[in-house]
């Protein structure tokens, strides 16, 4: 047991901070809206910044062009790029189809695919949901029926986060639709600029545009683009769920974002004190957050070092997530709160704090609680999965 | 205790409501969210044919000559579809403050225009810091000549570009508080400029850069230095007021998301039929009629009751507290459609943000409460 | 709409605080024991003496012995009892079986039941609940069986408080086993001192005994004590649950303790401060609490406020219930947590902050979101009832 | 970092699991909870066997030489099931303060009997106030004639009736920060008139009344005058022993309820079925991890980290929060059976409400946090 990082860990850290504030814009406070094509550019150097250093895929296998390390190293790089606000951390591939197709892709899927993202030279998205397929993700509609050494694509993914900057999408469709409906399902890696691939913004209700709805109308994939076989894909998809679930990222938001407001609170005018800081309703909500920040940051660790031990529990993960997510929406609520009439003044308005970033994070992050598994589902599977209890 | 509306407070309510749901889009509310819409003045105009900004001027000016709850009625109503138009600053801040402080003059030159939907009033009563925090005003009126002369810098008033009239606080001597509140036509003044604030929702705002705005004697409401009353008048209304919005804006959210759960079907059933999103939704039905009932109770207060201050601190904190919290319950259970722009539900949760900072954030009417508490 | 009492409320109250004052004991804390021979002298004194006023059943139509005032007058009766946590509040005979009979009782059982129960010379207890039968009420398994003109029960009740003070029981049993489980049940009135019923004491929580089970082995009732018809027991025993469902007990145990924490808070040192009652991080919560308090009072005096207009409202009862209960807990949690280490001090400690009552009350309040239909299954009727969320 | 326990660790709560599951039973809890039952010889003595008081003493005076980290492990067993007798006491706070503050002779001349399990230690260091308050105390010692001569009350003493070492506080100067920790054997010194405290539940306390008791310069422990470090310490040290016990008793109760709801049925399926009742087994079981992860931190830091007053204060606010809020849904699930005396349930309700108030309330620990946050 022990809770502080070895020599190595920490200076990994440091470095990447120090990276960081570099490769940042001085005064950056973020976040990144990926479809400005200044932070595209922003977020495409330091995706290949720190790829150039080994760090953007620093916890994969050293073959694949990893460092092999431990997945506490892994986390620490997500909690810092997102106490940093910092664009560039391909999710998607760093975390979803490269663990993915380390473990269930062929020779030449793991050759073709995985130096690319390790590189930072690719920009991959997701196709899961469907407009009618949410929570509900094995009701999917979408479908692949063979053609030769090809499939044929049809049907509509939504809610494609950075679909729009995207080389490819992995994705789920129905290859058998006489199956039982979690065994006729496949996932397959298609090419976002195959013909037939359309690409609709959707904006958000922070007022950017981060997802997409996806079109496939007779897109063509090769078959040597399946991941995990054929009508396997509901097990190969859970899997890579797993790998995303973490809530290492809402606890660097969520910390980050607890040291402008109490950093703030420092000069802030107060009524009743010399500064808002010694304000103790200020100070007390400041507090209990902390405590919830670190027990959250601890959960996250833990579940990285079960994973790191081989014990990939979908239990630890979906603890952190929940604990994680929303730890971090008390967090920005908070903070837009204390921030008084200011709080709700747009980005844009030159009286707003922060440039209006903390209330644009505080309207995002109420996704948190329902993407990548709602929180009610994390919470189901805690209840059967942790703890056995009985479905019926 | 009678919990049922008046015949003319559910005349009013389902008039109201009937009004505003054929008038009020989404649309319209996003753009204003947005920045990219504008309030619009024929919408406004047809408010005001319904004789609303004058529900609390005596009838013997031009009025309905009606109390708080019936004007809660609608404001209530008015929250519930987040109708972009200053109800609230001209209907209850403005008639309410000038029939309360106004002498004679005032009254009569006032408050017939505000009842036949000719005068928009705002309160510019802000400076870096709040009105309600009580700290000492930069803007500042001298009387030279027989004349007030302001200069200063008022921030976050609400429909500013499009009022007709204005409260502007200024300090009038060496304390915190000597304070005045003038009575300000933007029209007849030169000297006022206007920025607008972008906000996320709720009522554009402005800064109001005075430059030496000359105002006669009559411009004063109220007494001179005496103001500070009549501030602190203007809050509580701002804090009833909204209280109100807020428990309309609550109710229509579990309307919304009832609506929703009850047809969206996953897992090959509503998710309305899952626990958890049932147990969710009860939680919002019960924050929502907590609100409904304190935010009334305080307008009832205003009228008929003692100490409005404590009613009014009691309405707002649980609104603050709640209508977020009912937001993101009806987040959690609309899923991702609810997270995007085009859908409504999000111009609930802007408002909410907006709505619990004005008129006395939650940690400004717990320390009331707290005050009153250790007394 | 109002919000103040009229002024006949207003002298009801100030009338029956003023009756409670003279007969409580001086200093009186509370609450009763009523397995405790002395406190149970005093429920019957005060409970006679509530009924020599007619306030006991204040409510009832005057022809049964009430004032046939509106339910406001009856919650300011429950509330103001609950304020000074004095015993004699006969809610089985005047809030539960009463009401049930005046609506849905013979005249003979009305003139034969409800003239005591008004003049407080009796005591009723509950006979729902069974050791398998909690939440799920209709899987009750105590049998009726036809006899003549009699009935004969045999089985098991459980959590019938006071039934060891008890003279009368009302109960639901099964009459009819071949039935739909909702269909075969009837309602039985039964005199507890019958031949074949044995009580037996359960030990609560905080340390006495309230509760009972009580046994029948083969107990004859005669006919003429069914409630609502043979076999119709389900409807008319939820029908008494909605009699019974209010949150205003709550509410009045909340108002008093909130007080009472801020009286002592007032001489109660600080290290910060001069007195507690400063201490902004108490001060806090105790408004943030007054608030929900008050919610709550709001909530149920509304809930009264439809019933008295004959629009019971199953919702706007179990919303009453389900607030004041939460609220409650969190106020005698707050209470004996503000007293520090002399919180957990137990009755009988001479050291012990308000006699250790407060510690009582916050373990013995557990109950308040179990009982009389746990909250779940308030926000379950919430969400079916009055909501019409959809069942699958 | 590293999440897993050590083998010694693993060891140590794998035989106490064992162990104490064998030996204590509700019931012996349960009586204690009345005041009817009594804290038992035998069964200490077969504790005191298994050299449990003895893990931080040094292996040279006779103990394990182990560290924080794995006497908590220890702990999180022993709160698990409510375990009654003076560890936390004796093997945390005695053992750990003496072997900081106590000169050589001390060291040899009571570690050696801790670590045998001959010597019960007590803190005797609240009055009116908690020590932690860092209010100036009545109890006072004065030095005359070559010896202390103690006089005063001290309150909440734990396990005192069955101690032979007790730790005293006395003011022994005119400042409130000049006080001296006192090592008072009681069987040696007369004048000391124990009384118990009736509680709710947790160790038996006593109010220690001192007549002239008389102790020798070798009985201070550190230096005169500067006992508020070693008070300060042993507070430290309770709350992080404290917030161990908690994390394992929140473990127990979610283990308790989860077996409890899956074997219950209502409606014809198990209680445990329902989404609403899977969904608060969930909350609990999130609570319990995080009360684990930061009270195992906290251990941790203090023999290893650095600023361990703040790792304790955060293990401790989020006990203090988390374990009442862990026995409240246990009981939501449990219904009306975990609400009779005969259940175990209350056990850890009533243990909850003691050991959030000893060793830091929540608002003492939040006020570190908050002083921290302001610095």
């Amino acid at each position: 047991m022990r809770f502080d990082f070895t020599p190595e860990e920490q200076r990994f850290r440091d470095d990447l901070a120090s990276f960081l504030n570099g490769a940042l814009p001085p005064g950056w406070i973020g976040p990144a809206d990926e479809s400005r094509d200044d932070h595209w550019q922003l977020y495409i150097d330091v995706r290949r910044g720190l790829a150039d250093r080994g760090w953007l895929t620093v916890g994969w296998p050293k073959q694949y062009g990893g460092k092999g390390v431990f997945p506490i190293t892994s986390t620490i790089f997500a909690e810092q790029m997102a106490y940093h606000r910092a664009p560039g951390n391909d999710r998607f591939g760093t975390r979803m189809i490269g663990p993915t197709l380390i473990r269930f892709g062929t020779e030449d899927q793991k050759r073709r695919f995985l130096p690319p993202i390790a590189r930072g030279e690719v920009q991959w998205c997701q196709g899961y949901s469907e407009p009618d397929s949410g929570s509900d993700l094995a009701s999917i509609r979408t479908r692949a029926v063979q053609d030769g050494h090809d499939f044929i694509i049809t049907g509509s993914k939504i809610w494609s986060t950075l679909a729009h900057r995207a080389d490819w999408m992995f994705l789920l469709a129905r290859t058998d639709p006489d199956a039982p409906r979690h065994k006729g399902i496949t996932m397959f890696l298609c090419d976002v600029h195959s013909p037939g691939v359309s690409v609709k913004p959707i904006l958000n209700m922070a007022g950017y545009h981060s997802f997409n709805e996806v079109r496939f109308d007779s897109v063509r994939v090769p078959r040597s683009q399946v991941v995990g076989g054929i009508n396997n894909g509901w097990s190969t998809g859970l899997a890579l769920l797993n790998f995303e679930r973490s809530g290492i990222d809402y606890v660097g938001w969520a910390s980050r974002t607890l040291d402008d407001i109490a950093h703030y609170a420092r000069s802030a005018p107060d009524p009743d004190s010399s500064s808002l800081i010694y304000d103790p309703l200020f100070s007390a909500q400041l507090v209990d957050l902390k405590v919830e920040v670190e027990s959250a940051r601890l959960l996250t660790y833990e579940a990285a070092w079960q994973q790191g031990k081989g014990e990939a529990s979908p239990t630890a993960a979906s603890i952190s997530k929940l604990a994680a997510s929303e730890v971090n929406q008390r967090v920005h609520d908070f903070a837009v709160e204390m921030l008084g009439m200011y709080g709700p003044l747009a980005p844009g308005s030159d009286l707003a704090a922060f440039e209006g970033a903390l209330l644009k994070l505080r309207l995002f992050y109420t996704s948190g609680t329902i993407l990548a598994g709602s929180n009610e589902i994390q919470r189901n599977i805690i209840a059967a999965r942790g703890l056995n209890l009985p479905r019926k | 205790m009678d919990f049922d509306l008046s015949e003319t407070q559910e005349l009013i309510a389902s008039g109201a409501r009937e009004f505003l749901a054929a008038r009020v889009s989404g649309d319209l509310v996003r753009n204003i969210a947005a920045g990219t819409g504008s309030y619009s003045d024929s919408w406004w105009r047809d408010v005001t044919q319904l004789e609303w900004p004058g529900l609390l001027v005596p009838e013997e000016l031009g009025g309905a000559g009606l109390g708080f709850p019936e004007l809660g009625a609608l404001l209530e109503e008015w929250g519930a579809v987040l109708a972009p138009g200053p109800l609230l600053e001209t209907a209850l801040q403005g008639a309410s403050a000038i029939n309360r402080f106004g002498n004679d003059g005032q009254l009569k030159e006032f408050l017939p225009p505000i009842a036949a939907g000719e005068m928009i009033v705002t309160p510019a009563v802000h400076e870096e810091q709040p009105a309600w925090a009580h700290i000492s005003l930069n803007a500042s009126a001298r009387f030279i000549n027989g004349r007030w002369t302001l200069n200063g810098e008022k921030r976050f008033a609400p429909f500013a570009a499009n009022a007709n009239l204005m409260l502007v606080s200024a300090s009038t001597g060496p304390s915190a508080d000597d304070c005045t509140l003038f009575l300000v036509r933007p029209e007849d003044s030169r000297g006022i400029e206007l920025t607008p604030m972008k906000t996320a929702a709720g009522p554009p705002l402005s800064r109001v850069r005075l430059h030496d705005v000359q105002v006669t004697e009559d411009a004063v409401l109220g007494e001179v230095g005496r103001g500070q009353e009549a501030i602190d008048y203007l809050m509580l209304l701002g804090a009833v007021g909204r209280s109100l919005q807020m428990a309309g804006a609550a109710r229509q959210v579990v309307n919304m998301t009832v609506d929703y759960v009850s047809n969206r079907h996953q897992f090959g059933r509503p998710v309305g039929s899952f626990q958890a999103v049932q147990h969710h939704c009860a939680n919002m039905a019960v924050a929502a009629k907590g609100m409904a009932l304190l935010s009334r109770k305080a307008a009832w207060t205003l009228s008929e009751g003692s100490n409005p201050a404590r009613a009014a601190a009691m309405a707002k904190v649980k609104a603050n507290r709640e209508l977020p919290y009912v937001c993101a319950l009806a987040h959690q259970c609309h899923g991702a459609i609810g997270f995007t722009w085009e859908h409504n539900l999000h111009l609930f949760t802007r408002h909410a943000l907006h709505w619990r900072s004005d008129y006395g954030d939650t940690n400004y009417h717990r320390k009331k409460l707290m005050t009153e508490a250790s007394a």
